[in-house]
């Protein structure tokens, strides 16, 4: 009698809660405080991206020769260029293009690039090797270099810069990728799949694609962070968007010639680069320690 | 016999997540003078906890040792001792040898330098007299061509050769306590035996106490004097070694001993304990063997069993010794 | 006697087989290097705009083009443009710019150098830097310079170049006139950019010094090195720290591409006399003769640079130096 | 006599290893000659130390990896030269278990899904049906339906074993081969997984290919005993003869290294000097001789052919018996 209430005391101590990997993914990321700011702050971005033309307080493209250069006010709170046009309206356009560029083109990258390194990596031989040389000629240039040469041959313009972005992002991808369908490759799991007979599809993409996975997406939201630095310094350069765009980095391109009187001018472009890659950045950081296997247990 | 180190109600504990995890839970033990104590246990017992506590080795990690005791060489206890003063004992005093012979030694120093540095750290001997000893212990090791060595890096050598650098480097301060923590689990059966031999050969030779940790009692038989058994963070059974497996005391003891093959014995069906290792941090109430004991009563689940002081200088903590429980068979 | 020879004669096996990796890395660069130039003028050609006509003028008429072009050879297929082109590279002639009409060679004289300074000045101090605060941040992990060392590493690498650029030339050139605005006139014009140049990279190197040596410190031979006795002061710098650089060095070397990158927005904010402006103005112009060989020369460094980091990579590693 | 599932004959493996510039492509002899029969229902067991070629012999056989040499006879029919393609008939009948039963689980997937995936790639069952299958099979490894909707990592190590086996057992293959698969269990679970193994041969008439370095492990499960050195089966036969009549120097050694659980029976034991050689470079002539305490001169030139023992079924290759 005794022993039996025992026994049921203390297999029934506690029903835990079922697990489930989005739950636990989830509850590891109210754990990364930080990362769930900067990640607040990217929705608010996207939404602003959506809704800006319809709450942008000014028209950004429409200059107003009587509010030239005014600085952060009542009437415009980030202040006004050079040719009167509102700067925070600029800026809601902007994000806008900076997301639009930047997702546009990691995700190009990133699409190209695992099916490339999923290819290299789980079939190696000669289709690795070719694969891996183009990319070691693709390194052969530097990164905004690569850039810069393709818009110098395609011309300058945001479409443009979306092509060279993604392009020079393919090979990093590849590599990411490939690297870790190579370690997934040598799981016992995948032998064990490869044991029963499993075809070439369903290993790659149910057993080592879910595996890449967790590198892949913090890599994403890093190289979103340099997609932004890239696209805005092409801009910057007169390579990218044209000088009337309400673009971060052409507003910034612009502005410099008004640095000493109007500083905001060139302050409020940069800023709003800054902290979006910012937050990119440390979101980047979070899902790497709630992704990353190793780095887990810090 | 004299006792080199007596360990009292040692509590350690790790912090995982702002959750403290105990892992120790109240550890007594003691190794006399020039002994073999062999630590045995399952993953998750704590044996290696027991010797990184008594090394107060937590340096990078959460661990901390919460309370007790760990008197070595009589009444000096190396709970107290601030860190300068335990690291003149690490290496000199108590040194120590891990499971893994290919990651314990540092791949980009050469072999020489790493013996080196505690000859030169604990003897003080100048550059010349530090080599000449360094070769002297990779020969007491049985490594060929020592001077070599001397030269080469830790890649270039098997693990029975690694581990027999690790030996040299543990014995190289003639320490009076040898921690083992999985010496030869690592290894090859030939090899492990190898390693063994020279261990036990060393031991007798220097006059050495070893801590021999390992869940394998087929080393435990071979090399030790004197048995402890832990499960779950706490010792059960302490007992002679031939004592120990003649007649073991505790369920858990005398399930580890049965379920375990022997060469030569003809059995249909090994005896096994039921159930799983259990987690540290989701331990059962009263006795942590109890959802697996086979001789479970009542109180077990109730309170958690004293250490018993049975005969022959035995102790095991099982409630089946208590008479007043209505413990049987003694 | 003996046993000192021997060791030598060791000593002499890893030498050797550092010069037949290198050797070997430069023998696997040249079918990259082949490549990309082939890369590199085909892709300059495609840039739109006939350069015969921008030679000639706006106002230059069909025939004075047309003879304008045969002179830059430009009639002749594009293979046979290229053969000749590459003839005159190895003899040093790397072809005239279109827009000055001077040897591409003296153009690059010129600006070469400082360049070179402004790259190295910038990888020097990110690397100092970088691995200091990358050291203290893992040594004092969770404490506060850990805390401050990683807020300013992902700042750095979030903050635009050329905005910091601005503002460093605002603040120390404008205000308070500590430094010259551009140019590259004595040491001082380079503080600014270099500066600039390094803030990206030193924050990823101490990023990734951080990271990779608290995966150091977690090692077993760490571990050993306590048991030992030894000092922290020993076992981080002698144990853990020469663990770590092996991939830090790498790293290194792949950032080395992004400071040539780098130092083209760099060199356009402090009107910086170098090679990454010229290139700048040259796409402006569509002078694609110095397009061309700019873009050779800075793949050619990268590529450099990578094979010096991958030696000293095998000279960190035993693995790689001892193994052949 | 029972009939004959798995015959191997002169099977060969090398794998070209990445050398240094200015070198030849060096081969690693992974396995050099094995040749075994195991009747049905029985158990034969490869063991050796680490580098003797067992685990890649069991992946020759499950052609994980491409046989180089031999032949391999599975059910009546050769499959070492058979494509991808053609071997649906034999992913059936052999499936395996392997020996970390936390990586050989996928993570990212249910237990029911993990069991349930040999069915997935060879039969149209629907989903409702092969999840039947799972429950009928967890429960006959000592699981049950509480287990299926979980993942993998959330169980313990002799559990997610059982998992392996249930996983294994699914397609009711006919040859099981496992490789390690108590080794990285703790002592206590050791027995449950191997008492498990046993009675499932009983039930299920299961012919096992057990590889292991663990010698009082074999012992308890085997029928027939291959032991393996550097790529070789030294010596071969039923257990009983391995055990109490070892006739190659390596066996006896082996025997001898494994510590015996029980003080009283501390002996002298033989313990081989040097180390393994490695694979790349095997001794010439018997590749044991390098260590052999009983080595003679003919024994450096001349590789000793295999000689049947003194009982049925018992092969030695050394050139000391007659």
């Amino acid at each position: 009698m005794e022993l039996s209430k025992a026994v049921n005391s203390s297999t029934t101590i506690k029903k835990e809660k079922k697990y489930s990997p989005l739950r636990e993914l989830l509850k590891n990321w109210k754990k990364q405080k930080n990362a769930l700011w900067a990640s607040l702050f990217i929705l608010l971005l996207i939404t602003v991206a959506i809704i800006g033309p319809f709450i942008a307080p000014y028209d950004p493209y429409k200059p107003d020769y009587n509010a030239m250069l005014q600085g952060p006010g009542i009437d415009h709170i980030a202040g006004t260029d050079e040719y009167g046009r509102d700067i925070f309206s600029r800026l809601l356009f902007g994000a806008r293009i900076s997301l639009t560029v930047s997702f546009l083109s990691v995700f190009l990258g990133a699409i190209g690039g695992t099916i490339l390194g999923l290819l290299s990596g789980y079939f190696g031989g000669w289709l690795d090797r070719l694969i891996m040389r183009s990319s070691d000629v693709m390194f052969a240039f530097p990164d905004i270099l690569l850039a810069i040469a393709i818009v110098a041959i395609l011309g300058p313009g945001l479409t443009n810069v979306v092509i060279a972005v993604s392009i020079f992002s393919i090979p990093s991808f590849a590599r990411l990728v490939r690297s870790s369908t190579l370690e997934a490759k040598e799981t016992v799991f995948v032998e064990a799949a490869k044991s029963m007979g499993a075809s070439h599809f369903r290993i790659m993409f149910q057993h080592i694609l879910p595996e890449t996975l967790g590198s892949l997406i913090v890599f994403i939201s890093m190289r979103i962070g340099t997609a932004i630095l890239a696209a805005s310094s092409l801009s910057f350069l007169g390579l990218g968007a044209s000088p009337e765009t309400p673009d971060w980095g052409a507003m910034l391109s612009l502005g410099r010639d008004y640095l000493g009187t109007s500083t905001h001018v060139v302050m409020m472009p940069g800023i709003a680069i800054f902290l979006t890659v910012l937050a990119f950045n440390i979101v980047g950081d979070g899902l790497r320690d709630v992704l990353d296997p190793k780095t887990k247990n810090e | 016999m004299e006792k080199l180190l007596q360990v009292e109600k040692l509590e350690t504990q790790f912090t995982k997540d702002k959750q403290k995890i105990k892992i120790l839970h109240g550890v007594n033990f003691h190794i006399h003078q020039g002994e073999v104590l062999g630590l045995v246990g399952e993953s998750g017992s704590g044996k290696s906890i027991t010797s990184l506590s008594i090394m107060k080795l937590f340096k990078g990690t959460s661990g901390e040792i919460n309370s007790g005791r760990i008197l070595f060489n009589g009444d000096e206890d190396l709970i107290n001792k601030s860190e300068t003063e335990m690291r003149k004992i690490r290496g000199k005093q108590i040194a120590m040898i891990f499971q893994e012979p290919m990651t314990s030694l540092n791949p980009v120093m050469k072999i020489g330098e790493q013996l080196l540095e505690p000859i030169r750290l604990h003897l003080g001997l100048e550059e010349k007299k530090a080599k000449e000893h360094a070769v002297s212990i990779l020969k007491k090791v049985g490594i060929p061509r020592a001077e070599e060595i001397m030269n080469e890096f830790p890649h270039q050598l098997s693990g029975g050769m690694r581990q027999r650098i690790m030996i040299a480097m543990a014995i190289s301060c003639n320490p009076q306590l040898l921690i083992a923590d999985e010496p030869s689990t690592a290894l090859d059966v030939t090899i492990q035996a190898q390693i063994l031999d020279l261990m036990k050969q060393l031991q007798q030779k220097e006059k050495m106490s070893v801590l021999l940790i390992t869940h394998d009692l087929g080393v435990v038989a071979e090399m030790c004097e004197r048995v402890v058994v832990m499960y779950a963070g706490r010792v059960v059974e302490e007992a002679d070694v031939f004592d120990l497996f003649e007649s073991p005391k505790h369920p858990y003891t005398k399930g580890l001993i049965a379920s375990v093959p022997k060469l030569g014995q003809k059995k249909e069906k090994l005896d096994s304990i039921k159930g799983n290792v259990p987690n540290p941090s989701e331990l059962p109430k009263g006795c942590k063997f109890a959802p697996r004991c086979n001789d479970v009563m009542p109180i077990c689940y109730e309170q958690e069993p004293p250490e018993l002081n049975l005969e022959n200088a035995r102790s095991c903590s099982c409630w089946l010794y208590k008479e007043e429980r209505g413990g049987i068979r003694v | 006697m003996l046993k000192s020879y021997r060791a030598k004669g060791f000593f002499r096996k890893g030498l050797l087989t550092v010069l037949q990796y290198i050797i070997k890395r430069i023998f696997e660069m040249i079918p990259i290097l082949f490549i990309v130039s082939i890369l590199i003028f085909f892709f300059t050609h495609l840039i739109p705009g006939d350069p015969a006509r921008l030679v000639a003028g706006k106002d230059a008429t069909f025939e004075e083009v047309a003879t304008i072009r045969e002179e830059l050879g430009l009639d002749k297929p594009i293979w046979e443009q290229y053969v000749t082109y590459m003839g005159n590279l190895f003899q040093g002639d790397l072809g005239t710019s279109l827009k000055t009409g001077l040897p591409i060679m003296d153009m690059f004289v010129d600006r070469f150098m400082p360049s070179i300074y402004l790259t190295l000045f910038s990888m020097v101090w990110a690397l100092v830097i970088g691995l200091l605060i990358g050291t203290l941040s893992a040594v004092f992990k969770n404490k506060w310079p850990d805390y401050l060392g990683m807020v300013s590493a992902v700042s750095g690498i979030s903050l635009p170049g050329f905005w910091l650029g601005l503002i460093l030339i605002q603040i120390f050139s404008v205000q308070l006139g500590w430094f010259p605005t551009g140019g590259a006139d004595g040491w001082k014009s380079y503080v600014l950019p270099s500066l600039t140049l390094g803030a990206g990279i030193m924050s990823m190197l101490a990023r990734f010094t951080r990271s990779s040596l608290l995966e150091t410190l977690k090692a077993d031979f760490i571990r050993t090195g306590r048991a030992k006795g030894l000092k922290e002061s020993i076992v981080i710098p002698k144990h853990a720290l020469r663990n770590s650089l092996i991939p830090v060095v790498t790293i290194a070397g792949l950032q080395f591409g992004f400071l040539l990158g780098g130092s083209v927005v760099v060199e356009t904010v402090f009107s910086f006399p170098g090679m990454g402006r010229l290139l700048i103005d040259s796409i402006s112009f569509r002078d694609y003769p110095v397009i061309q060989a700019e873009l050779l020369l800075f793949s050619i460094e990268f590529i450099m640079v990578n094979l010096v980091v991958d030696i000293l990579y095998s000279y960190l590693n035993p693995k790689i130096r001892y193994t052949a | 006599m029972s009939k004959t599932l798995l015959k191997v004959t002169g099977l060969k493996k090398s794998f070209s290893i990445p050398a240094g510039m200015f070198e030849k492509k060096k081969l690693l002899k992974a396995v050099h000659d094995v040749s075994f029969m195991i009747p049905e229902g029985k158990t034969f067991s490869l063991v050796g130390e680490s580098g003797c070629g067992k685990s890649t012999t069991g992946r020759l056989i499950s052609r994980l990896i491409e046989p180089g040499d031999g032949e391999i006879w599975l059910d009546g029919e050769e499959i070492s030269q058979k494509k991808e393609a053609q071997l649906k008939g034999m992913r059936k009948k052999v499936q395996m278990i392997f020996q970390d039963p936390y990586a050989s689980l996928n993570p990212r997937m249910k237990v029911r899904d993990i069991v349930a995936e040999p069915l997935t790639i060879h039969t149209n069952l629907s989903r409702a049906e092969r999840y039947k299958q799972v429950s009928e099979i967890l429960e006959v490894v000592g699981l049950s339906d509480y287990h299926a909707n979980r993942y993998a990592h959330e169980f313990s190590g002799g559990q997610r074993q059982r998992i392996g086996i249930a996983r294994a057992l699914i397609m009711k293959p006919k040859l099981i081969i496992a490789d390690e698969p108590v080794s990285a269990l703790d002592v206590s679970i050791q027995a449950q997984i191997l008492n498990l193994l046993k009675e499932l041969q009983a039930e299920f008439d299961l012919t096992y290919l057990f590889i292991s370095h663990d010698l009082s492990v074999v012992e308890h499960i085997s029928d027939h005993i291959g032991v393996m050195y550097l790529g070789t089966i030294v010596e071969s036969g039923p257990k009983e003869v391995i055990f109490s009549n070892p006739q190659h120097p390596y066996t006896k050694a082996l025997l001898s290294s494994i510590p015996i659980p029980d003080p009283k029976l501390r002996r002298e034991r033989i313990i081989l000097q040097g180390d393994l050689p490695s694979p790349v470079n095997p001794p010439a002539g018997c590749r044991f001789h390098t260590r052999c305490p009983v080595a003679m001169d003919i024994c450096k030139g001349t590789e000793p052919p295999v000689k049947p023992g003194e009982t049925a079924g018992h092969f030695v290759s050394c050139h000391l018996v007659e």
